[in-house]
């Protein structure tokens, strides 16, 4: 356990020292929240309604992005070797590395989006919901990209690939985060079903992403 | 304590790199690899690691842990050194003790000569000062079996010397190192494996 | 320049003008609020609202203003090699960035009365300065981002330099495509075209803000200065040990 | 000239065989607009409103996640290095390591895009200016992003502060590009200056983009 | 031709690696850079390769190409390889080639006994054959001036031997080689230049 603990402890540190982390990744939520509207034209009722769905969408991209090197350097420079050589299951080591990367980007990402709603005029009255649906939703979203970011480690130049294999898992995360963050009062109203589906798809990550991204890496490194 | 390998074959993309390897090592032992280019010496490394699979053939340690597998009672020093560059030098030990149990950081810069070095970056490190950090490990946290994949590579004759010390002081204590190198390693190994001819 | 690229000298000077840059900045910031909040007409049109201008305006102006400063140090950085002109880049960037996000939390505080709209996506005017904040934050993380302080220093250069073409865009962007945002009134060919009681105390509130820069610019190369003395004690002591 | 032709040749074929390259950035290309609709509602009038839109911001993502590594293998493994220690000026380099990166990817991803338009039913006459404009448009993507590409290579997880460092300068390519992308007949008919804009910004792109990515290689490898 | 360097000052990270470091290496000669971890040896090779700047101190050629740098008429191998996985042997080989001149591929890959190798994608090469490839430029491309990073690393014997032969074939043709190294070269040096203790 101690071990799991330090391995994060590591993992959030080498983050804030590597210029990566929460500050990047939030500079990349902001331009794609800037490239939206002027793509879609400035109609402000269009753009007020379709607001969750451009947080979620770039919430997604983002976490994407920022993961798919989780375990990239690690594996560059032989400490993915070393990891497996110890009576940890490597399981757990995976998990560790993507709850770093949880903590260290996709959380700060998701308390940050709804507070940037503003720009894309939000309805005031989705904020909390949407904070409430991304907290949950950005775990599945950190442990997905992560067996994406596993399954292309030993490949040089995987960060498309990784989009290709992980987007397809993220249209569920999408589509019911996008149902969880309805304003109250919203009909039908679903927004509380969907937060449990969210939950329950948060949940399922959480056991599969580490079995998934454990026999990936093991396969890479035999 | 013994490390046996009966009839180990290595085939890497598709290529076979040797066959029918065996031998044997035990307590207190130095065995050295040798062989050209490309005999396999580093595979065969791995292999004890765990970390390549065997094409056939068993490799087993009589009187370790019986409950633990050989590549987790074993230290596998490669050209990779498993060091992280945004940290210090303190700072990379001390995640590899918490990660692999327990030890001191401070004996293991002091046995490589690291300790002026402690807060240093490690991605500013020279070479061969890069090479004691990843030999430290070796000291940080007690195991038995040393896997060395050319561990002199770019040490300077001070840190061969301390190099050299810290394996005798290894094998006294009943521990098994099997080093590949090309250069002789300071010390007259106990047994020698020569792989063959490179494919 | 060549005297002041001494960081020693620079000191002595710096902390010479200081206490003046300071009492300057203050004084003018008084006697412009004061115009700006006594003196000054409300707008026949806008009504008291028209007084956010004061901060707005000027606030947009140093926005770029700061924006061309970083990028000419950055060039005599590179040209002239001055030691002192990266420091001073490196700590533009922060005020710059205060300065604009003071532009545009104003500009849409006003927007909502005037437009019926905090913020209007794909207006070019306002997305053009929203991607100065961003060329800002991407200037500072560069900074953050970089150990090697001489390394840094090189790379942000680049960035300042390749940033600055946002700048007539931002500037023209109310001349070349559509925007709600109205056009320059004051910095234009043919003069301003301002009541005389509203220009002189957006005038002054603009001195007033280009002092402030100054002493705040000042005290940080100070800073930096310091930091970097520090950084270098620190790294002797590591080498010795 | 041979020389720049070699390493243009090299990197097509690096690009080829190591998976990344034209298939992978085409997925994420697919994906980015199987998740637009997603998130934004399935109003398929609306949908053609703004599918010129996702086309387009579907494009600058993908080259700008593409190109995010272009100097990145060369810098790991001192490729780079030896490539200052020859005559040819390095800003030839940049820009052969460039137009390599928008010859492997850019130019087909603009060539498809417009094909893939159906799927988010673009309007038919829009097509031929679209295709156009984003051929076009596409070389100033790539050169802009090999920018943020040579200032971020030495950083570890530089991935996501090249987003921040160039998507203030994709947003006149997406403003113009997008007026350029505009079936004939509509008015005002602002396509043809708006195509003559982004060609400009292709030529300053040309001339910019090895003056800024050799000085930042330079200083990382000093 | 002759190499000098004056009075040359390194500077890393802000720490002072090396002061006053002078030497004078001419035609046919062959100096050994010496000294402890960390004393600068590879940081003079990057600086004489254009690759680090002075922090002052001068290095001139005399006698070289006048409108050519120092730089533009080395070669310089160091422990990144500059070698591209993906490509193989020959390929890397022959892009190197088209890049810096011209030069003959298959006599570059007989001289470091790869020729068997030449179609093998370079990312499946041991240690050893990889430095093989990297040693290979030498051959493929005159270049009148090398810069030799702990050159025999990872090398078997008859490796090791044919680097002493090209080392002599070029030095014989007038050629400068300045290589730093912890362990003999094959071939006594006609300088050393020994670096001052590690900071
Ligand atoms: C968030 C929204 C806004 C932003 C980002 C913004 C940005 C700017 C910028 C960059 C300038 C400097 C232009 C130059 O020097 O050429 C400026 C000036 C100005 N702004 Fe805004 N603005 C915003 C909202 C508003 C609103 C709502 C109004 C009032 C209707 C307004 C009125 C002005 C005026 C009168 C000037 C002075 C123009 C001149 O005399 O040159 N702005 N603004
Ligand atoms: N990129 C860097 N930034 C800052 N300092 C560095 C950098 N690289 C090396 N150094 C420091 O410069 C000094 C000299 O390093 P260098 O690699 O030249 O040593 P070396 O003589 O080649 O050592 P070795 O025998 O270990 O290869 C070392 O103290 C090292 O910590
Ligand atoms: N990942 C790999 N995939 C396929 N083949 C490989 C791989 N790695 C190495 N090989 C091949 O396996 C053989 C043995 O390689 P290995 O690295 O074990 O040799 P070695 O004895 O350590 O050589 P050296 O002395 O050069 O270090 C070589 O022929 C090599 O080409
Ligand atoms: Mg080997
Ligand atoms: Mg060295």
């Amino acid at each position: 356990m101690t071990l799991i603990l330090a391995l994060i402890r590591r993992d959030l540190s080498l983050s804030i020292r590597q210029g990566g982390g929460v500050g990047t990744a939030l500079g990349f939520f902001l331009t794609v929240m800037v490239l939206l509207p002027i793509g879609l034209g400035p109609d402000q009722a269009l753009l007020g309604k379709i607001a969750p769905g451009a947080l979620w969408i770039s919430l997604l991209l983002s976490v994407l992005l920022s993961a798919d090197r989780i375990y990239q350097q690690d594996y560059d420079d032989g400490s993915l070797d070393i990891m497996t050589m110890s009576p940890v299951p490597f399981e757990l080591v995976a998990l560790a590395k993507a709850v770093a990367h949880w903590l260290s980007t996709s959380l700060p990402l998701a308390i940050a989006a709804p507070v940037l709603g503003f720009l894309v005029n939000l309805d005031p009255r989705a904020i909390w919901p949407l904070a409430l649906a991304m907290m949950v939703g950005s775990i599945a979203l950190s442990l997905l990209a992560s067996i994406g970011a596993a399954v292309t480690v030993g490949l040089r130049r995987g960060g498309l690939l990784v989009s290709l294999l992980v987007l397809p898992l993220y249209v569920p995360v999408l589509i019911f985060g996008l149902s969880a963050s309805q304003a109250p009062g919203s009909s039908p109203d679903i927004a509380t079903p969907s937060l449990l589906i969210l939950l329950a798809l948060a949940l399922v990550s959480v056991v599969l992403s580490p079995l998934a991204s454990a026999a990936a890496l093991r396969s890479y490194l035999k | 304590m013994e490390l046996t390998a009966d009839n180990l074959n290595c085939e890497r993309g598709g290529r076979t790199v040797f066959t029918g390897v065996r031998f044997s090592v035990s307590n207190g032992q130095l065995m050295q690899l040798t062989g050209p280019n490309g005999s396999g010496k580093s595979s065969l490394l791995r292999m004890i690691a765990g970390l390549n699979e065997a094409a056939s053939g068993t490799l087993t340690l009589h009187g370790g842990h019986e409950d633990l597998a050989i590549e987790q009672q074993a230290h596998y020093i490669a050209h990779q050194e498993a060091v992280k560059t945004a940290l210090s030098v303190a700072e990379n030990l001390s995640f590899w003790r918490d990660f692999m149990g327990s030890g001191d950081v401070d004996k293991a810069m002091a046995a490589f000569d690291l300790t002026r070095l402690s807060s240093y970056p490690a991605g500013l490190l020279s070479a061969g000062q890069k090479r004691r950090l990843a030999l430290a490990r070796l000291v940080l946290v007690p195991r038995v079996l040393w896997l060395l994949d050319e561990p002199t590579v770019g040490l300077d004759a001070a840190s061969l010397a301390r190099l050299v010390r810290v394996m005798a002081g290894h094998l006294e204590k009943g521990g098994i190192i099997i080093a590949a190198t090309h250069v002789p390693l300071g010390r007259e190994p106990d047994t020698r494996l020569e792989l063959g001819q490179a494919a | 320049m060549q005297y002041l690229a001494n960081p020693t000298r620079f000191l002595k000077l710096a902390n010479a003008v200081l206490p003046f840059v300071w009492a300057i900045a203050v004084a003018l910031l008084i006697l412009g609020l004061y115009g700006a909040l006594a003196t000054a007409p409300a707008d026949y049109q806008q009504g008291e609202t028209v007084r956010i201008m004061y901060v707005h305006v000027p606030a947009a102006w140093m926005a770029l203003f700061v924006y061309v400063v970083m990028a000419l140090a950055s060039a005599v950085a590179i040209i002239f090699r001055h030691p002192l002109a990266d420091a001073a880049a490196k700590t533009a960037a922060p005020i710059g960035a205060v300065f604009c996000f003071l532009s545009l939390a104003t500009g849409s505080l006003w927007g909502q009365p005037m437009w019926g709209t905090w913020w209007q996506w794909g207006d070019a005017r306002l997305t053009s300065m929203f991607v100065l904040l961003l060329l800002y934050i991407g200037y500072i993380a560069i900074w953050a981002a970089i150990d090697e302080p001489h390394r840094a220093a090189m790379i942000a250069r680049v960035v300042a330099l390749v940033g600055v073409i946002n700048i007539p865009i931002i500037k023209f962007s109310v001349d070349w495509w559509n925007t709600l945002h109205q056009p320059a009134s004051v910095f234009r060919m043919d003069g301003p075209s301002i009541a005389p009681s509203m220009l002189w105390p957006l005038l002054v509130m603009g001195l007033a803000y280009s002092f402030l820069f100054l002493a705040l610019h000042l005290t940080s190369i100070r800073a930096e200065i310091a930091a970097r003395k520090i950084r270098q004690i620190q790294i002797a002591e590591i080498g010795e040990r």
